[in-house]
């Protein structure tokens, strides 16, 4: 039961990819997509607190529940303007 | 006619989305029965060429782009409720810019310019708190990701403080 | 480059006036070793085909050239006073207008968006008190000149007045 | 002893003309110049509260003196933007 993961700007760089494919537990939310990619990628740990979500390209909160193939985006602090 | 909203890699276009702002709310007003365009408020974002004492060479932004066009949809639909006849388009751009060259370019047009200025300015703040757009900025002696907000777009605070910013 | 300000009977040309202001800020911040041109806020006013529930066909505008470039020359000096590194052109129209054309054209650029945003917002208001600029309205059923300010530039009343409406 | 007088919009309109070429006595005031318009045009005279005035393209009271060969302007209310 595969997740696509989005990564962007500093976590992108960290973990070597855009858009990875993560596996899926039953009844996963966003959060347990985050915890399994931080045990991959020690080093994306400090961006914990300051990160926020998005699912199928809509901002979620990371209690999301999150299905079989569904897009689930990691943003960073934003910086455009 | 350019689209209202768009993340893109070419240059952005000012006069063009000046135009198409205009006539949006040319559109608007025969649809709604009032006033026009009379007043047009464009926000254009440039590199700037030295950021807190460093010398910046260029600068790269990356975007989620379906999600940060939606970012620039729902700040319209929120504008939208404080000025209920204004018209807003923004374009941000990706890739590597020049010192100079514009990043962002938000038009807002209204009859009467007091709602311009305050949509404009509101959309501003609030791409700074909720577009999922990042800036990397290429130093002299090396690059790095800036790391601006992390605001829920839910919040209702940094909604209110986004609209505290505008003219009154 | 553009002038910084003036009066003119040739339609307006909104991108030629971003760029001159942006190389006038540039030069500004190398001559005084201060943070480049980073926000440019463009006001464009335009011909709206409605006022005050009558239906406007041209608006013929009539300035007093000479006070009129000399009021965009104390405008900006006025705004220096309360911030200190940002550029100012602006570019009025003259002669008759159709709906949908800029009559003015006012460029704001500062290091940051607050300061821009305040120095365009204060001259579009300082505009309309104390620049000899005219506007006749051709309604369907006639025309007349439209009779705004009669403000004594010196008052400090009116000055407080426009800072009033910039925002914090 | 002439003057030039400047008049734009309505005060045009009423005189006829843009530019006019006025006589002035010794220690004149603009008050004194405008005062000598409305007895010529009295349909000038409602805009007398409402006049800014010039004197060779420079801002002026209506107690300014005028002297000989000046540039004198009366602004009705102005409405640019």
């Amino acid at each position: 039961m595969p997740v696509t993961v989005l990564l962007f700007a500093g976590l992108r760089e960290i973990v070597g990819a855009g858009e990875l494919s993560r596996p899926i537990e039953a009844a996963a939310t966003v959060d347990a997509v985050w915890r399994d990619l931080r045990d991959h990628w020690p080093a994306l740990t400090p961006y914990g607190p300051s990160l926020t979500c998005a699912v199928n390209a809509q901002y979620a909160p990371m209690s999301s529940p999150v299905q079989d193939g569904d897009e689930v985006a990691f943003l960073p602090p934003v910086s455009g303007g | 006619m350019a689209p209202r909203f768009a993340i893109t890699a070419e240059p952005l276009d000012v006069a063009a989305l000046l135009a198409t702002a205009q006539q949006l709310h040319d559109l608007l007003a025969r649809d709604r029965n009032i006033e026009g365009p009379g007043a047009v408020i464009l926000f254009v974002g440039v590199v700037r060429g030295r950021h807190q004492g460093q010398e910046v060479r260029a600068l790269t932004y990356e975007a989620y782009t379906p999600l940060a066009v939606a970012s620039f949809e729902r700040i319209a639909a929120e504008a939208g409720v404080r000025v209920a006849d204004a018209v807003l388009c923004i374009h941000h751009r990706i890739g590597t810019l020049e010192v100079g060259e514009p990043s962002v370019v938000i038009a807002a047009v209204a009859a009467h310019r007091g709602e311009a200025y305050a949509v404009s300015r509101f959309a501003i703040e609030r791409i700074k708190q909720i577009t999922p757009v990042w800036k990397r900025e290429v130093l002299v002696d090396g690059a790095s990701w800036v790391e601006g907000a992390t605001v829920d777009p839910d919040a209702p605070e940094p909604l209110a403080d986004a609209w505290s910013r505008t003219c009154p």
